[in-house]
């Protein structure tokens, strides 16, 4: 019965409370719509936790990573103002920059430090995988990450939001975040999730001093409100525009567009295990049939997008310079599936063998690219006669279909800047069983071999040339067929100044923004 | 049974054999499929080759409308029949059978009507998504509950009524005080939810369309296509136009047609 | 009155277990493994991999038979327990706290407003007659033909984009209120402006309003006396039948203009199979639909305290 | 004597159709004008007329004259409440079913007279006491009776102080034993003024004397002084108006006599009927002959119609046994005939088509319809229409022929003719016994009408 009362009790107090942070937050004294930077942008966050919605915290520089990435994907100090890796390379030192306080004001430590990155090798994260013996603090200002075996990416996993470093105070008993007390120019001001956030200046940062006093995030789901809030100027900031807004949006003088490659390609991962797929011939003609100029320029509406190979230019370990192209892409990919026993039945369809050549495609909304993408492939290849079903579904259901083997094709948008060496990626998705996001029973030796070394390849020049044999093993065999590079689309009102893209999506550089003076 | 149509009601009529005749003669004389891309030649205004222009994939937009509104009509009527006769049936067997029916299927009815409608289709929409069958299943579960209250409420009262019970006096069976007495009373009801249900029938898909629930692309679909074509309201508003004139004419149709006001 | 609160109160624990077990049903049977959903909204499209529903799984004990998490699930709502979300591990009674409060305002903000626009009309159309209640009348039908999407649609095209009046999207101060529970207001007094100007029509020409004039009393005084509360008695009823349609317009509404409130909310945990949210917010959504039948329930009796209890 | 109202070829049309042919009257101060007609003979009309509430798509022709005043409808409009008021027909309808009783009244003194609500309040009361209604002043409408609406009514109406009242139908829908109250309120309410009462009661007007006026479609067919006229009438239909009054019948006006050591159609033991845990009567017990016709008399609401329900099946009994004695016959031989004959037949299908479901049903000989319908004296061609298209008294007919058709052993004829007019409602009553007695059928009537139960019953169960 206690219960009950306090049920209720809640439930009103609960009332009441949402009404007045709805009504207290119409009448915000400190921040208004002059001194605060409005951002747009689709992903919304339900949790403090970094390993959950920590692209979140970092892009809006709340929170900071020991070591940072430059927009070339080099590794730069951070918080870790210089690091060392043992001969042996199976132990780093890291050591800390002087005088750097949490939000909270306590300082930044090692102790700080090791219990931040402890708590995270615990959660969901690419530090949990990897080969970590132990984490320690040398000293107040050093902490020292030992290895059971060498382990090149370590740098770019500590580099990963997941692995923010936290104010002690900031975790509770079990690991779990109850405040985000971090080191960035910006700390928290007001939080309310899924939808929006807040932040004010950190007068007391470190590095580079925040110009504008309050930058608020709003989580935009639909695309097309987005582009309307870009539009009238109620964001100042709109990331993920979809490009069926940009011409629109190109010819207002307030604001200014910015298409940033990310490397993020749009490709199709294949299973090929799947018997229609499983000769290389196959999944080059379905490669073939797709016209990625068309969909670049009219779909994407961003012309020279397209992707003939699943890494961008700006990777330049993994990108081949020199790919023909075929001429006559349409006749080859029938040819091709000609040679394989396919031939069109009365309705224009494929048949081998008495069984017609059907697919069924999955993809997901989170990115509006992809579906539209997905209805293009799917009329490209009804014209060879592969029969296509489109489903659009949830993003967990291509690992899932990984898992349980029920995946045929499936469209997304792979990050391979995710961690900030692509390695790291290319490990998890073309390693000996295949990968939740890449290739799907897919097994070669030769890549197995390649990858092996590449792990433990310190010099440059052996490194690219490793690299660049996997990459075109991953080309000729089309485990995944890429379809175009990613673009970032964002629209900046022209009262910023000093936007820039981060190529690697870590950071907003708030700390770099201002607003012009009228 | 004989209705006598007001004026309104037959304009209502009017506007939906129309429609209805354009989705069949559009469908079937079109050279186009619904899915024939044509990246060369997207987002046209109307002209002689695409009479309606040509959305963002360079699909026909005749085509697509026709196909779209045929769809509408269907799911329309499919759930239209299927929640007036579960209503109906049960509606008249709570009223006619006694406490112990009419308290169970009353908790039933009133779980249901607990929750928003949209909500409950939204649940069974994300079971299975895309499917028309689903997306029927879940609208008739909906729906019936408003025949059943109304139903049940007139049913009642007829019952009650000297007409019937002198009927059943007189020696007559069940079907016949159902054929004579209950069906003339709830007819006009009936005709009326019917009308209604079948605009809110579209209704409900196109708003689940809106929110990505309803039928997948390829297909078209009233709400989908709104969506579709919203991003290009500046550059080609005649597209954007196309789908909310039609689901607005095809509710109105429907308001005018059920005559009475609900 | 002790009798009514009793019977809905009964009604109420009815609703919950309904509710619930409905909820409960409906998406064990959603098809996909839950541990991956569930991982996908946790750590967002990039990071979710196998590895991740292993983890959401062993955490969630999402392997427990279905009966048994059906009977834990129970035990826990008679302890008026409602966990906490599966996605951001917030407590769900907080999140539905949160968005029902937004609902609520943007309901209550909608119902006044078309009150505002519904009674006048509707009034107004009674009084005079045609041809002006034909106009209004026909106005009104052609709202009500339009989706509350594409009304929202077209107010966000006009006030926010052409004239850049209201904010497009969003929440947190009064202008952002404004469009959205305009919309809300616009589609639901097309319906209501109809029920006001029947029943006023009724009152006007019924015989008790001829004999108040006929006892002496003037138009105005008559329409005072005997006017306001009978035409009140059917649209406040109307309003108990109606406010549940009006929480759909709302998850549409809220959708269009990224307001956080419990529909948005629902639809978002329903395809996160945020399990916790979803029977938190359909429980909250049909204990509301109780409170508010009963709350018109007494309204109605305040203006007619004739005979029983309505039912 | 002054002269209070005065009409001159008061006329009004409807389009080209004329619904209230041209009449004259002159109502002077202390003497009542009754105006007696039939249902639906214009007669109400002619007070709209007065009132200024006719609907707009009527014409008006002719001249008013009010307090020797020839005025226009909105003239008289002003003077509603404080010169001239009109009693409404149901006084249910016409009183504001939300607000409490005194406050009806109330509002008159406050709103009209501009009086304090402290002194508002108390005349309202003293009104309300005036007219036997001190305790019931906080009940809303529906909780009162009636009568007492009607009483409720009146001082309502007749708070503003108005010297010329109108009172349209003023006991409609009451019980016999109410109505003459009424009338006497009416009368000395209107002592100082004028009164103008509508109705089709001949009683009423017997009682309230005056002048009187016969008004038969539309058409006034005789007029003077109400005593002189209501005793010796000279028009045809006066004649048959007065006689038609239960209280003039010749006893026992059937030509056939009951038949000679009859059955026992049903015997009745002990029997109690209970209605919402609230005991209707006790250890009632009777028994019900061939041919024979059983009356039932009391006040409303003392359990006449469930005793018949109860008889038929279609209630339960509390206690005591209900035995029928004829056991060949059928249960669709024991019917019942229905107070409101068009709730009583569906509308759905015309009549004819009812007839013919029965024929089917029971493999009725068809020969047999045609000599009922002469017998019934029903036109062939209402078979054709749907139970809207025929008057009651056709409609009893036809449900009198249905049930006969099926030579029913019992009948409970549930005051069958107290929604006809009495012209009508006589015919159909002798029409009912005398086939009743020729078939052998035992009827059991419900009536108010003590009159018509002691005229045409040959045993009478009071409860």
């Amino acid at each position: 019965m206690r219960s009950l009362f306090r049920f209720i009790r809640q439930m009103g107090f609960g009332f009441l409370a949402s009404f007045l942070v709805v009504y207290g937050s119409m009448s915000w004294a400190a921040s208004s719509k002059e001194n605060t930077l409005s951002i747009s942008s689709a992903f919304e966050f339900t949790s403090l936790d970094p390993s959950k919605n920590g692209y979140i915290y970092t892009r809006m520089q709340l929170l900071e990573t020991l070591l940072d990435v430059n927009s070339k994907g080099q590794l730069v100090p951070a918080l870790a103002s210089k690091w060392k890796v043992s001969e042996d390379a199976k132990s780093w030192r890291f050591t800390l920059r002087d005088k750097v306080h949490f939000h909270d004001g306590s300082l930044m430590d090692a102790n700080a430090v090791v219990k931040s990155l402890t708590i995270a090798k615990q959660k969901h994260g690419a530090l949990r995988k990897a080969p970590i013996e132990s984490i320690q603090a040398i000293d107040s200002k050093t902490v020292e990450v030992r290895l059971t075996k060498p382990y090149l990416l370590l740098g770019a996993i500590l580099a990963h939001y997941s692995n923010a470093i936290l104010a002690p105070a900031s975790y509770g008993k079990k690991g779990d975040v109850l405040a985000l007390s971090g080191t960035g120019p910006y700390q928290l001001s007001l939080y309310a999730p899924p939808h929006k956030l807040v932040v004010e200046k950190n007068s007391a940062y470190w590095g580079k001093k925040a110009s504008i006093p309050y930058v608020s995030y709003l989580t935009g789901h639909r695309a097309e409100s987005r582009v309307m809030q870009a539009r009238s100027g109620q964001a100042d900031i709109v990331f993920g525009l979809a490009p069926a807004a940009l011409p629109l949006l190109k010819k207002l003088p307030s604001l200014t567009l910015y298409s940033n490659s990310i490397p993020r390609t749009i490709a199709l991962k294949v299973n090929s295990g799947h018997p229609f797929l499983n000769d290389v011939r196959a999944r080059q003609a379905l490669s073939l049939a797709i016209n990625r100029t068309g969909i670049a320029k009219s779909i994407l509406r961003i012309p020279d997008s397209e992707a003939e190979q699943l890494l961008p230019p700006s990777m330049t370990d993994w990108y081949l310079p020199t790919i023909s192209k075929e001429p006559m892409p349409l006749e080859s990919a029938q040819a091709l599936l000609a040679s394989l026993g396919w031939k069109k039945n009365a309705d224009g369809v494929l048949e081998r063998d008495g069984k017609t050549f059907d697919l069924t495609l999955i993809t997901y909304a989170d990115r509006p690219e992809l579906t539209t993408v997905a209805t293009a492939l799917q009329a490209q290849w009804n014209a060879i006669g592969v029969r296509t079903k489109v489903n659009v579904t949830n993003s967990s259901a291509i690992p899932m279909g990984h898992q349980d083997g029920s995946l045929e094709v499936a469209l997304m948008a792979r990050n391979y800047g995710f961690i900030a060496n692509p390695l790291g990626v290319i490990l998890s998705d073309f390693g000996a069983n295949g990968g939740d996001w890449g290739a799907m029973n897919w097994h070669n030796k030769t890549m197995s071999t390649l990858l092996g070394s590449l792990e433990h390849t310190t010099d440059p020049k052996k490194y690219h040339q490793l690299a660049q044999q996997a990459a075109q093993l991953i080309y000729q065999q089309r485990p995944m067929i890429p379809v175009s590079y990613y673009v970032q689309q964002t629209a900046v009102n022209n009262r910023v100044k000093g936007f820039h893209f981060d190529p690697f999506e870590r950071s907003f550089f708030l700390n770099d923004l201002e607003f012009k003076s009228p | 049974m004989t209705f006598s149509m007001k004026s309104s009601q037959k304009c209502g009529l009017i506007i939906l054999l129309g429609l209805l005749a354009f989705a069949v003669l559009g469908s079937w004389l079109s050279p186009y499929t619904i899915s024939q891309q044509d990246l060369n030649a997207i987002l046209e205004p109307p002209n002689a080759q695409h009479w309606l222009g040509t959305d963002h994939f360079g699909r026909s937009m005749f085509t697509r409308m026709a196909y779209a509104v045929g769809l509408s009509f269907a799911l329309g009527l499919v759930c239209v029949m299927t929640s007036a006769l579960l209503g109906t049936f049960l509606g008249v067997w709570a009223a006619w059978s006694g406490k112990q029916v009419d308290g169970v299927l009353g908790v039933f009815v009133n779980i249901l009507l607990a929750l928003p409608g949209l909500v409950i289709v939204l649940l069974l929409a994300a079971i299975a998504p895309g499917s028309f069958l689903m997306l029927y299943l879940a609208i008739s579960l909906v729906q019936w509950v408003e025949y059943f209250r109304v139903v049940r409420a007139v049913t009642q009262a007829v019952v009650q009524s000297p007409a019937r019970q002198s009927s059943q006096m007189m020696g007559f069976g069940r079907w016949y005080q159902f054929k004579r007495h209950i069906w003339p009373a709830i007819a006009p009801s009936v005709f009326t939810l019917a009308a209604f249900g079948g605009a809110n029938a579209i209704l409900t898909m196109a708003s689940l369309g809106f929110i990505y629930v309803g039928i997948q692309p390829p297909l078209a679909e009233l709400g989908l296509m709104t969506v579709e074509l919203f991003p290009y309201y500046s550059e080609a508003p005649w597209l954007l136009v196309q789908p909310l004139v039609v689901i607005a004419l095809i509710v109105f149709g429907f308001h005018l047609l059920a005559g009475k006001r609900i | 009155m002790k009798q009514l609160i009793f019977r809905r109160l009964l009604q109420l624990v009815c609703v919950v277990w309904g509710v619930g077990t409905l909820t409960f049903v409906l998406m064990r049977a959603l098809p996909g493994d839950m541990a991956y959903r569930i991982a996908a909204s946790r750590y967002g499209q990039d990071n979710v991999d196998s590895q991740a529903a292993a983890l959401v799984r062993n955490e969630l004990q999402l392997d427990l038979p279905p009966w048994l998490a059906y009977w834990h699930w129970l035990m826990d709502l008679l302890q008026f327990k409602l966990g906490h979300s599966l996605v951001s591990g917030e407590p769900v009674i907080d999140s539905v706290q949160h968005m029902l409060g937004h609902s609520l305002l943007l309901a209550v903000a909608g119902l006044c407003l078309s009150a505002l626009i519904a009674v006048p009309l509707g009034l107004f159309s009674a009084w005079r007659g045609n041809p002006l209640d034909s106009v209004l009348m026909g106005l009104s039908s052609m709202v009500r033909a339009m989706p509350v999407f594409v009304l929202g649609v077209l107010l966000l095209l006009v006030f926010a984009l052409h004239w850049n009046w209201f904010p497009v999207a969003g929440f947190g101060t009064a202008m952002h209120l404004v469009l959205p529970a305009l919309t809300l207001a616009i589609s639901f007094a097309a319906i209501s402006n109809r029920v006001v100007r029947d029943s006023a029509k009724q009152v006007f020409g019924s015989s008790f309003y001829t004999f108040s004039q006929v006892k002496g009393l003037s138009k105005w005084r008559t329409f005072q006396r005997h006017g306001i509360r009978n035409i009140a008695l059917p649209v406040v009823a109307f309003l108990g039948i109606q406010l549940v349609s009006m929480i759909e317009g709302i998850v549409m509404i809220e959708s269009l203009f990224s307001w956080p409130g419990i529909g948005h909310g629902l639809a978002h945990a329903i395809f996160a199979r945020d399990i916790p949210v979803i029977q938190g917010a359909a429980l909250a959504m049909g204990a509301l639909f109780v409170l508010l039948n009963t709350l018109v329930d007494i309204v109605c009796h305040w203006i007619d305290p004739r005979g029983g209890m309505p039912v | 004597m002054t002269i209070l109202l005065k009409l001159t070829n008061v006329a009004v049309y409807a389009g080209d159709s004329c619904l209230l042919e041209p009449i004259s009257l002159s109502l002077v101060q202390g003497r009542p004008l009754t105006i007696l007609g039939q249902t639906g003979s214009g007669k109400s009309l002619l007070a709209q007329a007065v009132m200024g509430l006719l609907p707009e798509e009527l014409a008006l022709q002719g001249e008013i004259e009010v307090l020797g005043e020839s005025m226009t409808c909105d003239e008289r409009r002003a003077l509603w409440g404080t010169k001239l008021v009109m009693l409404p027909q149901e006084p249910w309808n016409a009183l504001d079913p939300l607000m409490k009783g005194v406050d009806q009244v109330q509002e008159v003194y406050r709103y009209v007279h501009g009086k304090h609500q402290r002194e508002a309040m108390a005349l309202a009361q003293a009104d309300l006491q005036y007219v036997g209604l001190a305790h019931s002043g906080a009940k809303r409408p529906s909780q009162l009776s009636g009568g007492m609406a009607q009483r409720l009514a009146i001082a309502a109406a007749t708070a503003g102080g108005a010297s010329l009242i109108l009172a349209d139908e003023p006991t409609k829908g009451l019980d016999a034993s109410r109505r003459l109250d009424i009338v006497r309120l009416l009368q000395t309410r209107s002592a100082m003024g004028g009164l103008l009462t509508i109705t089709h009661d001949v009683a009423i007007a017997r009682q309230l004397g005056g002048d009187i006026l016969v008004i038969k479609a539309g058409r006034l067919v005789e007029q003077g002084d109400a005593q002189t006229v209501l005793s010796h009438p000279e028009g045809e239909y006066t004649q048959a108006l007065l006689g038609a009054e239960p209280r003039v019948w010749k006893e026992a006006s059937f030509s056939v006599p009951l038949p000679e050591s009859p059955e026992v159609v049903l015997n009745v033991e002990k029997l109690s009927i209970e209605r919402g845990g609230k005991s209707l009567f006790n250890d009632l017990s009777f028994q019900v002959k061939q041919g024979e016709v059983v009356g039932i008399v009391g006040e409303s609401g003392c359990g006449k119609s469930s005793l018949g329900d109860a008889l038929l099946g279609l209630l339960p009994v509390a206690s005591g046994r209900i035995s029928r004695l004829i056991p060949a016959a059928q249960p669709y031989q024991w019917l019942k005939l229905y107070q409101d004959p068009p709730s009583a037949v569906t509308s759905s299908v015309t009549l004819g088509k009812l007839l013919e479901d029965l024929v089917g049903l029971h493999g009725i000989d068809r020969g047999r319809i045609a000599p009922m319908m002469d017998k019934l004296s029903l036109p062939e061609v209402i078979l054709e229409r749907s139970c809207h298209g025929v008057s009651g008294g056709e409609l009893q007919r036809f449900a009198i022929l249905r049930a006969l058709l099926l030579n029913p052993v019992f009948l409970f004829a549930d005051e069958p003719t107290s929604r006809l007019d009495p012209i009508t409602a006589k015919e159909v009553t002798t029409l009912l016994f005398s086939l009743a007695r020729e078939t052998k059928c035992a009827v059991l009537l419900v009536s108010h009408d003590a009159d018509l139960v002691r005229k045409t019953c040959d045993q009478v169960i009071a409860l």
